[in-house]
């Protein structure tokens, strides 16, 4: 994949740096520091420092970063990066320089003087680049950047993000991105667990930049309904196995009126997320996403929006206050041993995933997340209950009453209509909702009837038929 | 008695017809024979016309004008062939004292008559140079009208004993001028348009509470039931109510009692029942009797253009305005309504609340 | 009312045939409760469900044709094949709710003791309802759901017919407590058949006649009875004025049962709308739902027929029209219609012509009732 | 009028030599001979001779004959007429030649040496010309112009036509034609009678050659219809009188495959005279007999075929052993005196006279040309007498049945339906038939709005139409 703009190459660069944390043992720090120098020009360079105490880094990993010409076509960056690294069994801290301007990648590197070690055991690496571009808009995406990956829950690293305005005391930032802030996990806890965890503390953060849950929005944990799915897929040849995650997090916002609103509104952006690291998604998943069905979940999709490597599925008729937020992540169960193996972008993987995580939050959510159908079927049931509450209110028979109310477990006396037909409501709703749920199975089960009956001819659709057809001709003896 | 009007003194007797069937023979056998065309001149009756500025005679009973017919013209002489052809199935009927319907005749000659309203015509026009009404000739249809109530009578020696169970229907009788020893104590008669309102009726048992005749047409009201409804005004003098639809055809059914029809107009003054009292629905009633809106169904075109050509009728605004007045609410309302949705909210609210305050608190025209 | 509810529990199990049983209120009324309570027990039971609705399948698939060993004609009944109403098939959840709402009106209008005609109960399912009724056919669809749910007459729900049905001749009809009805002796137009079925079922009846004449077309019949035919052949006429409705059909099967050895002979136009006509008094149709095969009787076809047509002047007969195409296509595709009567009809439609009854008169008005006497005389019917 | 060619001048001196005899008070004789020469040429060159004994004629008469180019084209005369001429009063017999083929008319003349008579008394003309022509079509032609010119039946004239093959003996050939040969009329009588007796003649002589009835055509004289017309027109400016008389002959041929056939079958050839003479038919006559309303008495006029001076019309629907026969005579009452007059062809003389002779036809013989609409009116005759007289024989009242016997003549006893049938169609036709006659006047009685009332019937099918709604509702039980 070749690197559009600096921006990206930072973001890059950062994400290397997670990877060498996430794959050291230890608990490690990634530390980003941006430093406005004091010089004169406009926009100011702003120097770049992305430091972390993970394994180090090997040569190859920089002289093989392909940039596109676009890259350096606004001339906000001289192509420079200085790279200081050592292992945890290097005894000296290298020192190289490299200038990624230089199409032939031999001569890319000048490797400098490296200082001595003297027998301390430590890692890191420190990669540092200059360029012109406004603090701010690398403070947002870099942030943005960091609030996602935390969702992967990734447990030993901390994040520390520093903005440093050249000599002006007093105007430093700071942010600290703590894995297990929000919600503890288990360090034992599996991806999923963690990529549930790490969507729910998003969604609760919601969007917000202070670190933590949004009180406004949401008053208590219950409001999130959250479905999980893994679909793997044995990639028979390499003896891989790639694995799709997906989370699915419904949340009811309490208050229309907050402040809070996510900027997409009732739009879902999908946190993608490729072998442990934040990833735009490729259009083959966007495809499979507008390929599920979600209809048979009671949603109305009206589109995706691609921006870039985003994707904004878009929704009708969803109530304003309910917000669907998908993640999925992508890897190799052996990442990252195996990391350099191509993966496959499966879209029956996604597909998959998401439909068992949607399967998943209706099981544990009834009434959530019903097919077209059983809303439509739901939307009857105050009408049937209404019904059969009256055959029952209007009969005078009271024996007969008395045993309708024992079935529906309600005191033989002094119960009013409306409990009647609330109870027989909350009944059929019930029984609707829960024949959404298994659908495919119950329908081979032998329908129950009102009445016992010895034969049974499935002929629904003959009498439709039989309405069409005209008094006579129907006369068929 | 007094009470007997025109309608039941003055029917001529089968013999009569006979020698005027004979006389109209001769004429035109002596015009032949000596080389003349025969005229038959026949009279045509209109009981309306849209001329509602006042000075028509459409009020009179008079011919409103002369057909002729000669040998002159094709047409012409196919349709007194026709009428002759019709003419010898009306001399058999009356010297054999049988009956036959239009339907009957039509199959006499159907290829000559080529259609049934041919046959329609040739008896109307048999009708108007005989001077008689259509039974006169024995030429009957299937009857169509119902009964019930407190009443009781015979139709050629056979008991039609409704009050032994006045909430029961019987048919009417097709051969009205056989019915004989008319008996009741009714209160009143009460004409419905149609069965399901008279069904309604006969389950609440509305006659047994109400002391009363009930009778329905089953839509437009054939001859026999407006002739049977004219022989009970006249021997029991009994007020009559009648309660219909209210929408355009209701209206016209209504009229149909109270004036009679177009086609048979020669004979409206033995047809129409000019004592029909409206009793309802009239338009107001749906506000009155608190109706759904699911009840009140918008006029087509159609129906709008029926009223309008009905508001045209002259004898509207001559003999009863009010009722005019009320089919022009109907059109300016713009919707209309049927009898059984006065039934909407309780099922006898017919018979135990709309008729009898109808009818006690004299909200009728 | 226990014994009622007892007995409609097993309503139907024990018996091969399914028809629509004439019931008097408490029974249907048990029979919805019974309905309701099955409906409730299961929808809290352990694995709750919301029933689906057994109806009876008013389809030809359906029927079976019984071989009588006695009577030597075949006659049809419905099996228990069900169609369902299910809340859950797609679109079918307003269909289900319309029976409930049917049933519901139903048993109101039973529990005050009344009746209603179908307009009424349209009016007052549409106010009710509206959103499930918009129409009258609707309505009468579902009444006939609930009949074939139910398996009770549609009379029995409480909802009025009107009989068109007249009857005369030498009959003798008797209800209990009521005065005998000589209906040879009821005037010009008969006996007017009461559409109450209840009644009729319980009608005594008394003949001396020898045939049962069946009139497709209330003309007809009036001309028989005025010219007292039922007295030359002594018989009963009956005529339903066109597509018979149940009444009807009841009071000529229940004569066809107490006097089983009398002949039913039926004098229809001839054209298909004639046969089935005569086909409906025979074996019942679809279209009148559950009740119809109940009352099947064992019609024969006296006229007119293929050979009765060379006494009617050419010029009175029609040529068919694309209506009765439709009708004798309709009735050669059913696999009741006997042989005989197969050929017939393919002779009809053949020769592209229809002819009704009145044709007869060109040879005058008393024909008609010498023609049918020869052809009973000479047995000429099938 | 200019002449066409030599055959056409032949008639037309034939012609000339017919009026100076019919001049003549006394009884005249009009020879033609016809001489072959015996020259070796082919065709051999034939004398004609016209000769008569009528008035004589003056030199003028062939000074002004006009010919066309097209009469000199084919070579066949030399353009050169012998004339021998003297009038009663004259005391010599001029002789002349005429050169036609000299333009300039002065020149044309030569006058050859006069005998003297010698004080006789007697009058004639005789006209010689050589042509190269056939004999036979000369023969057929003149022959036809005299058939024809006996129509006029002009009492005086006697024509004798004479064929002599050169020196051949026994091979004369000489045939006479009388006008009162067949039907012998009065000398006083009118000109229309002699045209009328003149076409019966020539009808019954069926255009057969022998001059006598065809037995086997016509075996009475009944079969003859005729009608005659005259109109007249009174030319205010010159006190002249143009008459046009037609007679209409409707002829029955007995026996349908005789064999005297005309060759013009069904088609009527329209007989046309002018000023006592055969004549072509003029265009504008044509049209006049095409716009007459023939359906108004039967008859179907399909076209009319112009041949050349002869017109045919043909008809359509007329039945085969129908033969319809025209002559039309126009001239002035005071011909010859005023005979220079130009008559106008008057489309109007031509329809009225021929109006008046169908109409004259139709009145004296009934039920012939009955119009189209009252043939229609006869058809129902049958039908409406069946219906009558059943109406009288359905009647129980014996009384009435002897009454309307009286009426129809027939005895009280003893007749049978078929008798009476007949006897009142019979009457119903000849009523028919009779109204017919007068029509024009009659037709104005009947008042107009009879049929009119057909918009009483839109109410009267609200009925069925409700029945209908009944039908249908019965199905729904
Ligand atoms: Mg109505
Ligand atoms: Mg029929």
């Amino acid at each position: 994949m070749n690197i559009a703009s600096v921006r990206e190459l930072c973001l890059q660069l950062i994400s290397s740096a997670f990877q060498r944390c996430r794959a050291s043992d230890d608990l490690c720090r990634l530390s980003v520091i941006l430093r406005r120098s004091s010089a004169p020009s406009f926009p100011p360079p702003v120097r770049i420092s992305v430091s972390d105490t993970g394994v180090g880094s090997c040569v190859e990993e920089f002289g093989a970063l392909k940039l596109c010409r676009e890259a350096f076509g606004s001339e906000i960056w001289d192509g420079m990066l200085s790279v200081t690294t050592t292992g945890i069994g290097d005894n000296e801290i290298f020192h190289y320089q490299f200038n990624l301007k230089e199409a032939v990648s031999t001569r890319r590197l000048t490797r400098l003087p490296s200082n001595p070690k003297n027998g301390q055991k430590f890692s890191g690496t420190e990669v540092c680049l200059s360029i012109f571009e406004s603090i701010d808009v690398l403070l947002a995406e870099i942030s943005r950047f960091f609030q996602k990956i935390l969702i992967l829950k990734i447990p030993n690293v901390a994040i520390q993000l520093v903005v440093e305005h050249g000599d002006v005391p007093g105007s430093r930032y700071e942010h600290v991105f703590l894995p297990n802030e929000g919600n503890p996990l288990h360090f034992s806890a599996s991806n999923l667990e963690r990529l549930k965890s790490g969507l729910e503390d998003y969604v609760f953060k919601h969007g917000n930049t202070l670190g933590k849950k949004c009180e406004s929005c949401f008053s208590n944990w219950e409001h999130l309904k959250v479905g999980t799915g893994v679909a793997c897929c044995t990639e028979s040849r390499k003896y891989s196995e790639s694995v799709m995650e997906a989370v699915i997090v419904m949340s009811e916002i309490s208050e229309l009126a907050s402040t809070c609103l996510r900027t997409c509104g009732s739009k879902t952006e999908v946190l993608y997320f490729k072998d442990f690291s934040v990833s735009p998604i490729s259009q083959s998943s966007v495809k499979a996403l507008t390929s599920i069905d979600w209809k048979s979940y009671g949603l109305t999709f009206r589109g995706v929006v691609d921006q870039g490597g985003f994707a904004l599925l878009e929704w009708e008729n969803l109530p304003p206050y309910i917000r669907i937020h998908i993640s999925l992540h992508h890897y190799h169960n052996q990442y990252p041993k195996l990391s350099r193996l191509k993966m496959q972008p499966d879209q029956n993987l996604i597909r998959k995933a998401i439909k068992l995580a949607l399967d998943d939050l209706k099981d544990k959510h009834t009434g959530e997340l019903l097919s077209a159908h059983a809303l439509k079927v739901r939307n009857c049931a105050p009408d049937l209950a209404k019904t059969i509450s009256s055959l029952i209110w209007h009969s005078n028979d009271s024996n007969f009453r008395e045993e309708c109310f024992s079935f529906l477990g309600l005191p033989s006396q002094g119960v009013g209509s409306e409990v009647v037909e609330d109870r027989i409501k909350e009944k059929i709703i019930s029984v609707i909702e829960m024949n959404d749920k298994d659908q495919p199975q119950r329908h081979k089960e032998v329908p129950s009837f009102l009445f016992e009956v010895d034969h049974f001819q499935d002929s629904g659709s003959q009498d439709e038929k039989y309405e069409d057809e005209d008094a006579f001709s129907s006369m068929d003896i | 008695m007094e009470g007997k009007r025109s309608r039941w003194s003055s029917q001529p007797r089968p013999c009569d017809l006979l020698r005027k069937i004979r006389e109209f023979t001769r004429a035109i056998v002596e015009d032949l024979s000596n080389g003349r065309s025969p005229e038959i001149l026949i009279d045509r009756f209109r009981n309306y016309c849209s001329n509602s500025s006042a000075d028509c005679y459409c009020s009179s009973d008079l011919p409103k004008g002369k057909e002729t017919l000669t040998l002159r013209r094709e047409s012409h002489v196919h349709r007194l062939d026709v009428l002759l052809r019709v003419l010898v199935v009306v001399q058999q009927l009356l010297q054999e004292n049988r009956h036959a319907s239009k339907r009957d005749i039509y199959y006499m000659h159907p290829s000559i008559f080529s259609d049934q309203s041919v046959v329609d015509r040739a008896i109307n026009d048999i009708c108007i140079l005989l001077q008689c009404s259509r039974h006169n000739l024995n030429v009957v249809s299937v009857g169509k009208g119902l009964v019930m109530g407190w009443l009781r009578f015979t139709e050629a020696r056979n008991m039609f004993d409704c009050i032994n169970r006045p909430n029961t229907a019987y048919p009417v009788p097709v051969h009205v001028e056989e019915v004989k020893d008319i008996v009741s104590v009714a209160k009143y008669i009460l004409v419905v348009e149609k069965e399901s309102v008279f069904q309604r009726l006969a389950d609440d048992q509305f006659c047994n509470s109400n002391h009363c005749i009930v009778i329905t047409g089953r839509g437009y009201p054939d001859i026999s039931t407006r002739r049977f409804l004219g022989l009970l005004v006249d021997t029991l003098h009994l007020p009559i109510y009648c309660l219909v639809d209210c929408d355009p055809y209701g209206f016209d059914i209504l009229s149909t009692y109270r004036f009679g029809s177009l086609q048979m107009a020669y004979d409206a003054k033995f047809l129409r029942v000019p004592e029909i009292i409206w009793l309802g629905a009239f338009p107001l009633d749906s506000e009155k009797y608190r109706l759904p809106q699911q009840c009140l169904l918008p006029l087509t075109a159609e129906d709008k253009r029926k009223t309008e050509a009905m508001l045209q009728r002259c004898y509207l605004e001559r003999e009863v305005p009010q009722w005019r007045l009320e089919l022009q609410l109907m059109l300016e309302s713009g919707v209309k309504f049927e009898l059984e949705a006065l039934s909407v909210h309780e099922l006898s609210s017919l018979s135990t609340e709309y008729i009898p305050s109808k009818i006690q608190g004299g909200l009728h025209i | 009312m226990e014994d009622a509810c007892k007995s409609a529990l097993n309503f139907f199990s024990d018996q091969q045939l399914c028809y629509a049983d004439i019931l008097t209120p408490p029974e249907v009324i048990a029979r919805i409760q019974v309905a309701v309570l099955n409906f409730l027990r299961i929808l809290t039971s352990p694995d709750p469900a919301i029933s689906d609705l057994p109806l009876v399948a008013r389809n030809s698939s359906n029927t079976r044709l019984n071989h009588g060993l006695l009577t030597q004609t075949p006659w049809i009944f419905l099996t228990h094949s069900l169609c369902t109403r299910s809340l859950m098939r797609p679109n079918a959840a307003k269909a289900f709710i319309r029976v409930w709402k049917v049933m519901a009106m139903c048993s109101q209008i039973l529990g005050q003791g009344k009746k209603v005609t179908q307009r009424e109960l349209f009016y007052k399912l549409l106010c009710d309802s509206s959103d499930y009724f918009s129409s009258q056919s609707q309505v009468n669809r579902t009444v006939q759901d609930v009949v074939a749910l139910l398996r009770c007459s549609r009379y029995s729900l409480g909802i009025m017919a009107s009989s068109r049905g007249l009857v005369a001749g030498r009959l003798l009809l008797q209800e209990p407590n009521q005065e005998v009805v000589d209906c040879a002796a009821c005037g010009f137009s008969g006996h007017a058949i009461t559409g109450d079925l209840n009644s009729i079922d319980k009608l005594m009846m008394k003949t001396d006649a020898r045939y049962i004449i069946v009139v497709e077309k209330h003309a007809i019949y009036q001309r028989l009875v005025e010219d007292h035919v039922f007295n030359q052949i002594p018989s009963i006429l009956i005529t339903a004025k066109g597509y018979p409705d149940i009444a009807t059909r009841l009071l000529l099967h229940r004569m066809s049962r107490a006097f089983p050895d009398l002949p039913i002979l039926a004098l229809v136009d001839w054209n298909p709308a004639g046969l089935a006509i005569l086909c409906t008094f025979k074996f019942g149709s679809i279209g009148m739902g559950l009740e119809a095969y109940r009352y099947a009787c064992n019609v024969k076809w006296l006229g007119l027929r293929g050979d009765d047509i060379e006494h009617i002047p050419a010029q009175a007969l029609v040529p068919l029209k694309p209506k009765d195409i439709q009708i004798a296509k309709s009735l050669m595709s059913s696999h009741m219609l006997q042989e005989s009567y197969r050929e017939e009809l393919t002779l009809m439609v053949e020769s592209g012509q229809r002819a009704e009854i009145e044709a007869l008169y060109c040879h005058g008005y008393d024909y008609l009732g010498k023609f049918i006497a020869k052809k009973i005389v000479q047995a000429n019917y099938i």
